[in-house]
């Protein structure tokens, strides 16, 4: 049952728990407000990301009170964590022991997510998950759970990639940080052609001509970019200017794709790239809601970022109704079962949340959201479906899916 | 001689809180030497300041001729024919002598390549130097610079701060007839002078300042044969 | 201002201690009422200790010698890089040392590139070193974040101990969560209030002696040369002072106080990457040092402790649990406003050095600080 | 060869920003004597200015440079703006206070911020761009040089040319560049002679901003928009004006250049045999920057005026 | 040398006991020779003058043997030892203490903390006494204090001993100047025109104050324009001009050769 932070245990009420109990309090008290933390790159070098989980959560916390939740309605406190570690910590900090939150999403970046759940959350009694994180280091930190699945998986399927296409030897260009890092890590690993170039670049230089330069030196077969969009957008448009984007096959992974690198790219210039993208598939019902509502409300296409946003808020939501009690320990118990594909499938709150609430218990659930299957593994890692885009005339079209 | 051209009349004035200026009175009449003396600290440079606004006169006023110009901004002051060398700090180091010369005559209205002309025949010191920086400049070359530039305003009233301090005899001579002659020609003068004897020695006028008051004041001959103002302000012997 | 004030204690200085006692009445009041948890309070004390130590570090540079000193990110990172590579688990190199070992492996890192930075920039002058010391800091930065080999890179260093995690008792002490009382939790926390305790003891005696060893050594002969080549090199040169030793001095000790912000950051947070060296921290502690009264090192601590306030207190500011989105941008300006209105209403910073730097016994009685 | 002719294309466009950055730095520097932190965010203000004027003029029909004329009306508002602003945080916030350079750096962080708080409130922080299509290299270059140069590089440097040397014929022509130096020099004396110091530093804000403001617009074209470009850029900038050699105005052009073109040229360092990643370019830069410190301790133009 | 009173062409060289010993000294600037093969000696227990018309070289020739410049030729020895190249502060370890024309304005001290800074080899100087002889470094500053204000008293601006050493008159930095070079106790003090601008009954009592020192065995190098003060005090006096030393002697006969008349004192002297 959802007791309230207050009384700090189930009170009772009708239909099914975990255990049998009821955990819908609706019944007795309609007022209970379940307050929930989340720290995210709100201002800082991570802003762009932070600014497209806002509106994935804003979404979705309309999505989840729109039914309610354990009987009353869901509140985020949020805090920023100015894409530092530093930041991070400090927000956690505010969430967790000055608000006494017993689960925290956060956060966007891989170090940071690190930094808060070695120094605030570990050894204590909160959930985190992790709304964008994606750097394997990650699956090493059981009770850090996340939304995206790890680069890993991504990197495996961009080498194969590779490789069905026929590409010998690859040039990589990876973003300087901890996703970038591992993601590249991964991908040396998997693909067994001959990589030509193998080199870093830093977040949020003007100019990478330099690394387009280079990469043009090399003969090599395919480009892959492990990068974020404002960096791959600056890139692609200087290959256009460089004359080289037809020089080789390009890949990229997740954080290239989005329609303002489409946008920004000269008509034609990135077409027959591939990228490979952590997805439901995309005529999910789901999905079209999420992107016809996101549409109507802030004008733009979501990406994936957003998705994973609304994931962390939903599942967040369906481990408070499970959950016994509205302690940390208590949601860690159940977070995982209702991701999972035991269950029977419900691809909106509304539906995961029915069977909650007509008895059913957490295992009972497998929520597959917006952003893909979820279903949470014991290292806090979702498995993901991944999806191939290809660019066709200017657009991103589907070319297949992977399994995760 | 007509009315006095400068006027300071009851002025305090000093630096933040602190009161350097304590009721001073002094008057320059038009085409005089006047000659400010006295201990050091007594006030004499902070006169100067106040007069040319620097300093703004807490209470009292400055006038030039008829017109008020206590609180005035020094660049409109330099505007209605006053003219001021400072005591220290008087060149912009990092602009050459010529630089330094044209700076002095931003507010002129024209003629300054001929002011400038005359005051290189004037100073050759300056003339072989033109375009190095005044602050490679020697002591003595600075501050005949520093005069010379606020020549270039043909101003009415000048004000002079120490104009020989580190000038070698032959050099502090030549300055002191420069003073003169600018005087012939129709500049009132207000100065101080360390080398008192000498001052006073080219002045027509003398103020005895201690403590930021006027102690001894008048004619400059009879203020050198006052055996008091002597003994307690101005030496045994000329200094050069 | 006229004279300087060598007297005892100004109205200004008066105002700010009664201001800080109230300010800690009202925290203090605020924990019992239950509005501040105490976990929360401590992790505040121990933030704030943090930037107090780097900012009296970087004050015995820019505040004593006038050095423009941009590294200090990177002197915080030696530190915290340092005991990390030796305590942690994750680490690449090493790992396992007892911290207090660590603790001065840290420093002696710092202490050596102290010198190979300051050796060249040193003979600088104000902003060519500035963005000398910005660009070397850099460097640094950039080496550790691709050198992966031997200090795990951008991913960080996971699993570093706390400070007394092998001590006797104190060790023992870290891990109960919850303090209770009777069976009752007394606290509603969830992370070790003990752990936090113990943090802030060991900041608040490094603090102590860092600033009792500050005090000795700035209102000497010593810190009066220092003095001295701050407004004029030349000038202490003619009268025999060997200008680049005491500079060099000074820049050690205070590069070797901002190592130990670092490592003490390290044990607090349990997790460094090499974020930790970007260049904003460095800003945040300028910030600090003139907020607080260049020159002071009273200031530096109280700036050091205001930064934080800035920095936490507009966190609270804006947590109205539903954010608009423009929730960030407000904060960031708020920020910036309170930078703003602080110069503005106090331009030589909350609590200016008002003091010379003669020694305090030699002046006669009563003149102690 | 082509190879180097291809680095040094590329680092002659980035240069040219880098320029038109570190004069108006340089102008703050030496004359309202502080290092201007928010130097930066105002470049960002200027390109967000002509942003939202490019929507406005981004119709106007003909081209100049290969770049629709609506842009360069945007790049004037831009500047205007950036102007503007710059006089008004002078008047409110800089001129009034009473504290010394350092005192004024820390001011112009927390200036920094309020800056970039107002851009990113309104404008949010995703990256933008000026709609204005890109039309790849050159034939002609490419085909003879085998130089890949847009029509959009050139279009940046020769405005940068050009805003250079206007200020050269400004700064040469008028005595306002004398004005400048004299008053950086010593603002007492500068009063003392009859400039007025106050309308002096107010044409050094206009000035200085409108060249930053350019140089955030040409960067925006060049890479994208996003609230932290100038930021980003901001220690460069810095870099370039620190090599020229403090308050020169000249030196910071050749800081600029240099700085821009070893930013571009690291990938060289492995062909003559220096395996050193592209990763640590700015380390280079920057070490590159202090060694050349160690010979000329004032910078390049050290004691040039 | 004392019987001779004829002035020597040129500077008298091989003194029996020189403190300093500069020889064939060459700087350059640019296209201008601003020091050019000057040598001087200063004896010990002398008070030495250095005149000349502005621009000599004086000046230069201080920053030269105080190593404030590169000579482009020439060496200089202080007490014996060839300093030539060295760094100021170890040619002021030397023994050999300068003070500035323009006089340096140390902002943030008060009159008497700039004082304070002159004595040399201070205990304090080094961090480890301050923690270990705290009673030494006590007894020092006392001592220092005292002499401080005793010196403050002499120049007569005692009652600016706690005022900030920059809001003072032009003349009183100018005393703050020397009293700081006096501290130091050196074996030799340049001064730089002492008394320029200083009020001339007091520039008397200073003149008085030097000889009293010079008594107690400081060796003065002294640059004044004021030639009252200078041929009252110094003996003999080094003429410069254009850069190397036009002659040297005892004071009157200097001051009536014709060469000084004519390069520097110009008509007759009164
Ligand atoms: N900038 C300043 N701030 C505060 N006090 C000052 C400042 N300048 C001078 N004073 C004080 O004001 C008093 C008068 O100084 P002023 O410069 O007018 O003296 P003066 O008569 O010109 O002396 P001198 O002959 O030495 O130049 C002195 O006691 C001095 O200490
Ligand atoms: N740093 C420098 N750069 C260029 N020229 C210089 C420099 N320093 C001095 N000079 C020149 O060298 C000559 C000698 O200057 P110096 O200062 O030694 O003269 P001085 O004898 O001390 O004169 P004064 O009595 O006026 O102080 C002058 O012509 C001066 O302009
Ligand atoms: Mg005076
Ligand atoms: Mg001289």
């Amino acid at each position: 049952s959802g007791g309230a932070p207050e009384d700090g245990g189930g009170d009772g009420g009708d239909g099914g728990g975990g255990d049998g109990e009821s955990t819908d309090s609706a019944t007795d008290s309609g007022s209970e407000t379940y307050t929930i933390g989340m720290v995210d790159s709100l201002s800082g070098s991570l802003s762009a990301f932070g600014q497209r989980n806002q509106r994935g959560k804003e979404i979705a916390l309309d999505d989840v009170n729109a039914v309610g939740v354990g009987g009353g309605t869901l509140e985020i406190s949020q805090q920023d964590d100015q894409s530092t570690s530093q930041g991070g910590v400090s927000a956690a900090q505010t969430l967790v022991n000055q608000e006494g939150v017993p689960l925290l999403i956060g956060t966007v970046g891989s170090g940071v997510s690190t930094a808060i759940h070695e120094s605030v959350v570990q050894n204590t009694d909160v959930v985190q998950i992790s709304q964008n994180s994606t750097s394997p280091n990650l699956t090493n930190f059981p009770d850090l759970l996340r939304m995206p699945p790890a680069g890993k998986a991504q990197a495996e399927a961009i080498s194969s990639l590779l490789s069905e296409d026929g590409n010998e030897s690859a040039a990589l260009a990876w973003i300087n940080n901890d996703y970038g890092q591992s993601v590249g890590e991964a991908f040396i690993e998997a693909y067994d052609g001959e990589i030509v170039y193998n080199e870093p670049h830093d977040q949020g230089q003007s100019s990478y001509s330099s690394t387009i330069s280079s990469m043009s030196d090399t003969d090599a077969d395919a480009w892959v970019f492990i990068t974020y969009q404002p960096e791959f957008a600056t890139m692609s448009q200087e290959a256009f200017d460089l004359g080289v984007t037809d020089q080789a096959a390009w890949y990229g992974g997740d954080s290239v794709k989005g329609p303002k690198v489409l946008e920004s790219a000269p008509e034609g210039s990135l077409d027959g790239m591939k990228a490979v993208v952590p997805s439901v598939p995309q005529d999910a019902e789901n999905y079209q809601a999420f992107v016809s509502e996101f549409e109507e409300r802030f004008g733009e296409e979501p990406t994936s970022w957003s998705a994973y946003a609304y994931d962390a808020v939903i599942v967040s939501a369906l481990a408070i109704e499970a959950a016994d009690e509205f302690t940390g320990s208590a949601l860690m118990e159940v977070v995982r079962d209702v991701t999972r594909p035991e269950g029977e499938e419900a691809t909106t709150y509304e539906e995961a949340h029915e069977i909650l609430a007509n008895g059913g218990s957490p295992s009972d659930v497998d929520y597959t959201g917006v952003s893909g299957p979820i279903d949470l593994d014991e290292n806090g890692d979702p498995v993901g479906l991944l999806q191939v885009f290809e660019v066709v005339d200017h657009a991103y079209e589907s070319a297949g899916f992977i399994e995760g | 001689m007509t009315g006095p051209i400068l006027t300071v009349d009851g002025v305090d004035s000093g630096y933040g809180e602190v009161q350097v200026l304590d009721d001073l009175s002094l008057t320059l009449g038009e085409g005089e030497i006047a000659c400010l003396v006295g201990p050091n600290g007594a006030g004499k440079s902070t006169v100067l300041k106040t007069v040319f606004g620097m300093l703004t006169p807490w209470t009292g006023s400055v006038r030039l001729g008829d017109r008020e110009i206590g609180g005035m901004a020094p660049e409109d002051i330099v505007r209605i024919g006053v003219g001021y060398v400072p005591q220290t700090e008087n060149v912009f180091g990092s602009l050459t002598i010529d630089e330094n010369l044209r700076m002095g005559g931003v507010a002129r209205d024209g003629g300054l390549d001929e002011v400038v002309t005359e005051l290189y025949d004037r100073f050759p010191i300056l003339d072989d130097k033109r375009d190095a920086n005044a602050k490679t400049l020697s002591g003595g070359q600075r501050q005949v610079l520093a005069f010379a530039r606020a020549l270039v305003m043909e101003p009415d009233v000048l004000l002079i701060d120490e104009p020989s301090a580190g000038l070698a005899p032959n050099t502090a001579k030549e300055v002191f007839d420069d003073v003169e002659t600018v005087n012939e020609l129709g500049t009132s003068i207000l100065m101080v002078e360390q080398n008192a004897r000498e001052g006073l020695g080219i002045s027509d006028r003398g103020f005895v300042l201690d403590q930021g008051t006027v102690k001894f004041e008048g004619e400059a001959d009879s203020l050198l044969d006052d055996p008091e103002v002597s003994r307690l302000y101005l030496g045994g012997e000329s200094r050069r | 201002m006229s004279t300087l004030d060598v007297g005892a204690y100004s109205a200004r200085e008066k105002g700010v201690v009664g201001l800080l006692g109230a300010l800690g009445a009202f925290l203090l009041l605020a924990v019992v009422t239950g509005f501040l948890a105490p976990a929360y309070l401590l992790y505040l004390v121990g933030l704030s200790a943090m930037y107090m130590l780097l900012s009296m570090g970087l004050n015995v540079q820019w505040g004593y010698g006038g050095m423009i000193n941009f590294s200090v990110a990177a002197f915080f990172g030696l530190g915290a890089y340092g005991t990390a590579l030796l305590t942690a688990s994750g680490s690449p190199i090493s790992g396992g040392v007892s911290p207090v070992i660590a603790l001065f492996g840290g420093l002696g890192l710092a202490a050596v590139l102290a010198v190979i930075i300051g050796y060249p920039t040193l003979k600088l002058r104000d902003d060519y070193l500035a963005i000398a010391s910005l660009g070397l800091a850099e460097v640094v930065r950039i080496f550790i974040l691709n050198e992966s080999q031997w200090t795990a890179g951008s991913a960080g260093l996971t699993g570093i101990p706390l400070f007394f995690s092998d001590w006797p008792i104190l060790g023992d002490l870290t891990y109960p969560y919850v303090f209770y009382v009777g069976g009752a939790p007394l606290f509603y926390t969830t992370q070790s209030v003990v752990t936090s305790l113990l943090n802030v003891v060991l900041v608040t005696v490094i603090v102590a002696a860092v600033y009792l060893f500050l005090r000795r050594i700035h209102r000497s002969p010593w810190g009066r040369v220092l003095r001295t080549i701050r407004t004029d090199e030349d000038l202490a040169e003619t009268l025999g002072k060997n200008t680049f030793a005491f500079k060099m001095q000074a820049f050690v000790i205070g590069s070797l106080i901002m190592a130990l912000a670092g490592v003490f950051y390290s044990h607090l947070v349990l997790f460094v990457s090499p974020q930790d060296l970007q260049p904003i921290t460095t800003f945040y502690v300028w910030v600090a040092v003139i907020l607080g009264g260049t020159g002071s090192d009273r200031g530096a601590m109280l700036g050091g402790f205001t930064i934080v306030a800035i920095q936490q207190g507009t966190r609270f500011m804006t947590d109205t649990g539903a954010l608009p989105i423009g929730a960030a941008p407000l904060r960031l300006m708020l920020v910036g406003l309170l930078i703003i209105f602080i110069v503005r209403l106090r331009p030589e910073g909350i609590l200016p050095p008002e003091r010379e730097l003669i020694w305090p016994d030699s002046l006669g009685g009563g003149r102690d600080e | 060869m082509a190879q180097i002719l291809q680095y040094l294309a590329n680092g002659l466009v980035f240069s040219s920003i880098i320029i038109l950055g570190s004069i108006g730095l340089s102008l703050v520097y030496s004359i309202a004597d502080f290092a201007n932190f928010a130097h930066g965010d105002t470049m960002t203000l200027g390109a967000y200015g002509a942003f939202v004027a490019f929507g406005v003029f981004g119709g106007l029909g003909g081209t100049v440079l290969g770049l629709p004329i609506g842009f360069f009306l945007a790049l004037a508002v831009g500047m205007a703006l950036a102007a503007v602003v710059a006089v008004l945080t002078h008047v409110l916030v800089y001129k009034p206070l009473d504290t010394d350079s350092i005192g004024l750096l820390i001011t112009s962080i927390g200036v920094a911020f309020v800056y970039r708080a107002v851009l990113q409130g309104t404008f949010g922080t995703d990256f933008l761009q000026y709609d204005i299509r890109r039309s790849g290299p050159i034939p002609l270059l490419l085909d003879t040089l085998d130089v890949a140069v847009t029509q959009r590089d050139v279009a940046i440097i020769v405005s940068a040319a050009v805003l250079v040397v206007g200020l050269h014929l400004l700064l040469q022509r008028t005595t306002l560049g004398r004005k400048m130096r004299a008053t950086a020099d010593n603002p007492d004396l500068a009063r003392v002679s009859g400039i007025r110091t106050d309308r002096v530093i107010l044409v050094m804000w206009v000035v200085g901003s409108a060249l930053a403001a350019a140089g955030g617009v040409f960067l925006a074209l060049y890479s994208q928009l996003d609230p932290r470009i100038g930021f980003n850029i901001l220690l460069v900038v810095f870099a370039a004006v620190i090599l020229g050699g403090i308050g020169s105005v000249y030196g910071a052009m050749l800081g600029g250049l240099l700085i821009g073109m070893l930013h571009e040229l690291t990938p060289l360092l492995s062909d003559v045999g220096l395996p050193i990643s592209n990763a640590y370019a700015p380390a280079v830069a920057f070490v590159i920057m202090v060694a050349v410190l160690l010979v000329r301790p004032r910078g390049i133009a050290g004691d040039m005026t | 040398m004392s019987e001779q009173s004829l002035v020597s062409d040129g500077p008298i060289l091989g003194k029996d006991d020189p403190v300093l010993r500069a020889e064939g000294l060459e700087k350059r600037f640019g296209g201008l020779v601003a020091t050019d093969d000057a040598s001087i000696e200063v004896e010990r227990g002398t008070i030495t003058g250095l005149i000349g018309p502005n621009g000599a070289g004086k000046s230069t020739l201080f920053n030269l043997v105080s190593g404030f410049y590169e000579p482009d030729a020439g060496s200089v020895s202080v007490n014996g030892v060839d300093v030539t190249g060295r760094k100021p502060h170890e040619i002021a370890d030397q023994g050999m203490i300068r003070t500035f024309q323009t006089p340096r304005k140390p902002e943030g001290m008060t009159v008497r903390e700039a004082l304070l800074v002159g004595p040399h080899d201070q205990t304090g100087e080094s961090i480890i006494p301050l923690f270990t002889s705290p009673s030494t470094v006590e007894q020092e500053e006392r001592r220092s204090l005292e002499q401080a204000q005793q010196m403050l008293e002499r120049f007569e601006i005692g009652d600016l001993a706690t005022q900030p050493a920059t809001d003072l008159s032009g003349g009183q930095m100018k005393l703050v100047e020397l009293a700081r070079g006096m501290m130091a106790e050196p074996d030799l003090l340049l001064l730089d025109e002492p008394v320029a601008g200083v009020n001339p009954v007091l520039a008397d009592k200073l003149a008085g104050f030097i000889e009293e020192l010079n008594e107690e065995g400081i060796t003065f190098l002294i640059i004044e324009h004021d030639m009252n003060f200078i041929m009252r005090l110094a003996d003999p006096i080094i003429v410069l001009n254009q850069g190397s030393v036009l002659v040297e002697g005892p004071p009157e006969a200097v001051r009536s050769d014709e060469r000084v008349i004519d390069a520097y004192l110009g008509g007759p002297s009164e």
